[in-house]
């Protein structure tokens, strides 16, 4: 199934892209996901932030066909 | 309820008294709690010359209202108001603005803060500083 | 810093906007909190027409710099400007304005919030309510 | 000696005077200067502030000549 995936701030520039739409199998965590992305891209980043269709998630949260899922560093708005 | 996502400048308090003067508080509001945020020329001891807002188009939003309309249930408020900046912002000028309308000041006064801590601790902003040195990402919030 | 007693009608976010511009604060304020309390047509269960404010000339005055004068020393403020209504108040006009400039937002928030307290147990003000029934006294303060 | 006493507020009402000069004994505590006002006007008051040239002051507290004495009820103003 296909999920969208989106970065912001200093992890869209070490990931090099802001979006990318990614092929992953049924059940797939959010965790997993990013573990992949992060190996497969070879980024090294602790206290990822991430949020499924615009909620924040815990890294358990399972992913459906179509989720929009983003990850990006700690906020620092205001 | 206002909240807003801005590119251009803005002047905080003209915002707060148009927004007012579009709305019918007179006589029941007793109490307005405000808070502005402004782009400093410092930041710990870095010296900083501008700034770059970056935001989640459409999450951004989303949480903002939530923690609006969350604020106005539990203090039972009259109004809020969320601006806040994007995009690059100069020395002195405004970033966030969050006012609370209530009968009463307790009120006006929680729901500001609280807000003002929601907002910076989870809205989908990033901000990267221009410094003489270079640029960079501010890597993490004060706490409040 | 500003403290002033006001026997005309005033905007407390125009006042803030004059004061501001008449300052320097650009760049090295962060944060600005400020209170503004204003004329309900009810308190309690009372219909409330309008209200006279009565003070202490030179003691108020005095006391309400005191309360600015340690708040700028105790939170490292940048500024404060208070003002407050004295004389026959109508229904939504402002009578009170509290206001902290600071680096920081923690700082500013606290600041407020504190001056606004100790205005209000101690700033010696007393209000009468106008209303349908009659003139009142009002005889205690809310705690905040 | 002499002082000067202000009234304020409903206190004010009460007494039927904003203003006075009171001749009073040295050492006077503020509290036994209220105590004969009161009396001698018949007011009744609980919770009266006492302040001694624009200070808050205890109800022990000493008059000296010339002092500006003044008594009000609770504040209520922002």
């Amino acid at each position: 199934m296909k999920v969208s995936v989106k970065y912001f701030a200093s992890l869209r520039e070490l990931i090099g892209e802001a979006s990318a739409t990614v092929e992953i199998e049924e059940n797939t965590t959010v965790d997993a996901l990013w573990l992949s992305i992060s190996e497969r891209k070879n980024v090294e980043f602790d206290n990822v932030m991430m949020t499924v269709n615009m909620e924040y998630v815990k890294p358990g949260c399972r992913l459906t066909a179509g989720d929009e899922v983003a990850f990006f560093p700690p906020v620092t708005g205001g | 309820m206002l909240v807003d996502i801005r590119k251009e400048s803005f002047n905080a308090y003209q915002e707060i008294l148009s927004y007012q003067a579009s709305q019918d508080f007179s006589g029941k509001c007793g109490a307005t709690a405000s808070f502005v945020g402004s782009m400093r020329d410092f930041n710990d001891d870095r010296k900083v010359t501008s700034m770059t807002l970056e935001y989640y188009p459409g999450m951004t939003e989303k949480h903002l209202n939530a923690i609006a309309r969350e604020a106005i249930e539990k203090w039972n408020l009259l109004d809020v108001l969320i601006l806040h900046r994007i995009g690059k912002i100069k020395i002195g000028e405004d970033i966030v603005l969050v006012a609370s309308w209530s009968a009463h000041r307790k009120e006006a006064f929680e729901s500001c803060r609280t807000m003002m801590e929601q907002l910076k601790s989870s809205a989908p902003f990033w901000k990267k500083e221009n410094t003489t040195a270079g640029s960079k990402w501010v890597e993490k919030n004060t706490s409040g």
